[in-house]
């Protein structure tokens, strides 16, 4: 019983409703496995930003996959504002869990304890706490007079989808510094990766390669996407393609020149299978 | 290119401000306060750690990105920088959006690490270039971060400055407001008034900001550029026409 | 300014009263360090076992260097009990902070995030509890009936004591996966390193290694302690040596074998220095 | 060595237990359980995870010592195994010490993952050797975890059984209380019953404990015993004769 599979039957692994996250774009976008999921028509979805979105997470919002949006912020970067996901907002067809990074950082971690909450410093007197009933302001029980500190509940997303430079072919996944991805992968119940290398040899055998290595045993698939994170680039290994980002970024402010963009960088790729 | 870019100035400035100090880190769509902490690294020597989040060269992270937020609840944070959509008179920041919430007329990028380490890093220099009263407003509309709490809100930290495209302020903590420390070389404090959505507090006789010197362009334009390229190729290409690095 | 220093100018940088963490023998036991700590005449220690201990424990608390230990257990392993641990309890010399093991992993983790308490499931009706007036048990705030939880205050050490395979001369420090190094090095003040080598190349520029890496940000000071694990072993480098582990755990059984034992093998060294 | 020696009984006993599962894990001091788990393994084949703790070829954890409690809080880990320096008929376990505390008489290695695992994961399965009233008294000095908890104490896992050198008994959890299940070869419902300080329940017809085939002692006596000699040299020594692993 092998986990590797091929990209779009890792993407069907994905229900309707599912709470997903994905790791924010510097670390390695999962963009090929989010292009898949357009294609399998995913609906509903619960997208957490770890900590945060980009291209990926503002192409679902477009195409129409995502119900609710939970992160601490959305952005090209340098190539402007997340387009779909304004017109969202502005048009109210999505919810939103808006956040700050440390504390879906924290939420995860509460949810790879196995823990129900965790509290986190600051937040109070923001608006942002106003608009998360889920989060619950207490008294600090340690604190001898009044500490008000903030609880947010554990994540525990459905499904992480990562991308990373290695997989092997039991499933263990290469994810260097990028520690996060352990995270996602240890609070989520399954998790999907894709790689831009699969290789033959075990990459919990070598001590060095373990350091850096997410285990088999929380991952439920893998499949090879070469370049699996452009048109952002990924690690050393390829820099972001600045022509098509760009391009995304300018026909994406309106919907008729972001349903031309999907159909000729997403769709098109169905049809000629 | 022998004239002082506005952008230089601000990098400059908030350089100064830095100073000498163990830790300084910066946040996503950062380019200015980037390069100012790589800048202000050149001059302090060894010793001072930066992070630039994005930079695979400069950060010294092996836990992934919870790390920096970890190391500002640990105490071993001293400078972080915020921008802002809106910034009011008490140190308020909205990085979230205006025009209603949650559906929104314009939505900002969002809340980021704000909400947090603008309460737990001991020195947060607030930036913004466009220096309006659609910026710098009595009011912000949505309070992403607080630029003050109350007594019993545990807060070691908070506003330390705001830098503009015009001026310079230094956040004074007991009186809650922003008082005016320099005026950019050529701006009026008439004209800042004017700009200026909020209240402030004006010494009699204002100082100009410094312009920097020959060296410190050099060093600016040079290999601060080059390094701060990295993460911000446009940013490097539009202020030093630096080529962004080539893939690999 | 290096961080390479000897090995007991390192231990002179933990003063007496100090909060110090120690990881568990099989991690690799700073035992070097340790007997450098007694040789110094170190006093009132609050020995924090992450998360248990076993012989660098009983020898401090044998040697007179300990006020408190706080750990989930103490033991010599296959070589018996920990007897000078049980010694000092029956003479009522030491104080106990009895815990269990995720107990101080979590606290620790709470002490790296600096958050002032985590919550921990378990633990209720255990007897540990009753004899920790520093937990408080209080009900979930996000459960809709009673729902009994107990908060563990977070654990901020003083210092941290790791021994690793290799360190570079800016004082990173590889632990490869034993993880709970770095977040003892995070939560403590400061981190003491002693490492089988110091290498001259910077451990942080290679992908690979840094991904184990622990940044030199955390490390006040590195000392070369050439099998400094020894007498227990240290990852493939080097076997535990059974009759040197046998003879310290049939002479500590009283306190006169314990005074000789340490006289030929930790003070001695400083005699012949 | 044609018999079966006690050990190997009980080895064989738990992995039969076990069964096949995703995931098994072992902790400290624990040869026996250690043995079982591979075992099981053997019989599985792939699919099925052992992490024996201090082990490093059988651990697939990449996330230091903390990784097992946050897999079992997870729900990610099926069974695990407790000794006990006394264990009572609830269930309750006593690591930590006999005779006054925190003076205590007689001290125990303490308390380890047990405060935590007990609670959280599934099967829990108790073994100890020594049968004797010493060890199964009628209530524990010290309850370093308990073996049922009330009705609001979130709790998904507890004792599934307890094996001793004399005896299997299960935990009828509904009843709380030890059920007798089988007596090893050769002894009696009598020597049990005098040799238990607690109550427990009893079939009309006790079954004999099946010893392990030829088959099954092979595969302890070789693969399974060089296995865990890595982590417990005298143990597979004592019982096997397997030679320690040498010093690289």
């Amino acid at each position: 019983m092998s986990v590797v599979a091929d990209l779009e039957s890792l993407a069907a692994q994905v229900p309707d409703g599912a709470m997903v996250a994905f790791p924010r774009d510097p670390c390695g976008a999962p963009m090929a496995f989010a292009k898949a999921l357009v294609r399998r028509g995913a609906r509903k979805l619960h997208y957490v930003g770890v900590p945060s979105f980009g291209m990926a997470g503002d192409m679902l919002i477009g195409a129409g996959c995502v119900a609710t949006i939970e992160a601490a912020g959305g952005t090209l970067g340098e190539y402007g504002t997340a387009p779909r996901f304004a017109a969202a907002l502005r048009a109210g067809t999505i919810a939103l869990k808006d956040a700050t990074c440390p504390a879906i950082h924290a939420a995860l971690q509460a949810g790879q304890k196995g823990i129900p909450f965790i509290p986190l410093r600051g937040l109070i007197g923001s608006d942002l706490v106003k608009h998360r009933p889920d989060w619950k302001t207490i008294d600090n029980p340690f604190a001898a007079g009044k500490d008000p500190i903030v609880l947010l509940p554990a994540l525990r997303p459905d499904v992480a989808v990562i991308h990373v430079a290695l997989a092997d072919r039991h499933g263990n996944a290469w994810i260097g510094r990028e520690r996060e991805l352990l995270t996602m992968a240890h609070a989520a119940r399954r998790t999907l990766v894709t790689a831009e290398e699969i290789v033959d040899r075990d990459l919990l055998a070598d001590e060095t390669m373990a350091a850096g290595t997410l285990p088999a045993l929380y991952v439920a698939g893998v499949a090879r996407a070469e370049r699996g994170a452009a048109p952002l680039g990924f690690l050393d290994r390829y820099a972001e393609d600045g022509a098509a980002l760009a391009d995304y970024a300018r026909r994406a402010r309106t919907a008729d020149g972001f349903a031309a963009w999907l159909d000729e960088n997403v769709l098109a790729r169905r049809a000629a299978a | 290119m022998t004239e002082t870019a506005i952008e230089e100035l601000l990098i400059v400035t908030l350089a100064r401000l830095i100073g000498r100090v163990r830790h300084v880190a910066t946040g996503a769509s950062s380019p200015i306060p980037g390069a100012a902490a790589l800048l202000a690294r050149h001059r302090a020597g060894p010793g001072m750690t930066v992070s630039v989040l994005g930079s695979r060269r400069h950060t010294f992270f092996t836990n992934g990105g919870v790390e920096l937020f970890d190391c500002a609840g640990q105490g071993r944070l001293d400078v972080f920088f915020l921008g802002g959509g809106q910034i009011d008179g008490q140190g308020n920041v909205n990085l979230n959006a205006t025009g209603g919430y949650p559906a929104s007329e314009v939505r900002f990028p969002g809340a980021f690490g704000s909400a947090y380490l603008y309460f737990v890093v001991p020195r947060v220099f607030l930036f913004r270039e466009e220096h309006s009263r659609r910026v710098f407003v009595p009011r912000v509309e949505f309070v992403s971060t607080p630029g003050v709490s109350p007594p019993e809100v545990e807060r070691r930290g908070g506003p330390a400055a705001l830098i503009t495209g015009k001026c310079l302020f230094l956040f004074d903590r007991e009186r809650r407001r922003f008082r005016l420390e320099s005026l950019h070389p050529g701006v009026t404090l008439e004209e800042v008034r004017d700009l200026t959505g909020f209240d402030f507090d004006c010494p009699e006789r204002v100082a100009t900001t410094p312009a920097p010197d020959a060296e410190t362009l050099t060093l600016l334009r040079g290999a601060v550029g080059r390094d701060i390229a990295e993460v911000y190729p446009r940013f490097a290409e539009r202020v030093w026409r630096i080529s962004p690095p080539k893939a690999a």
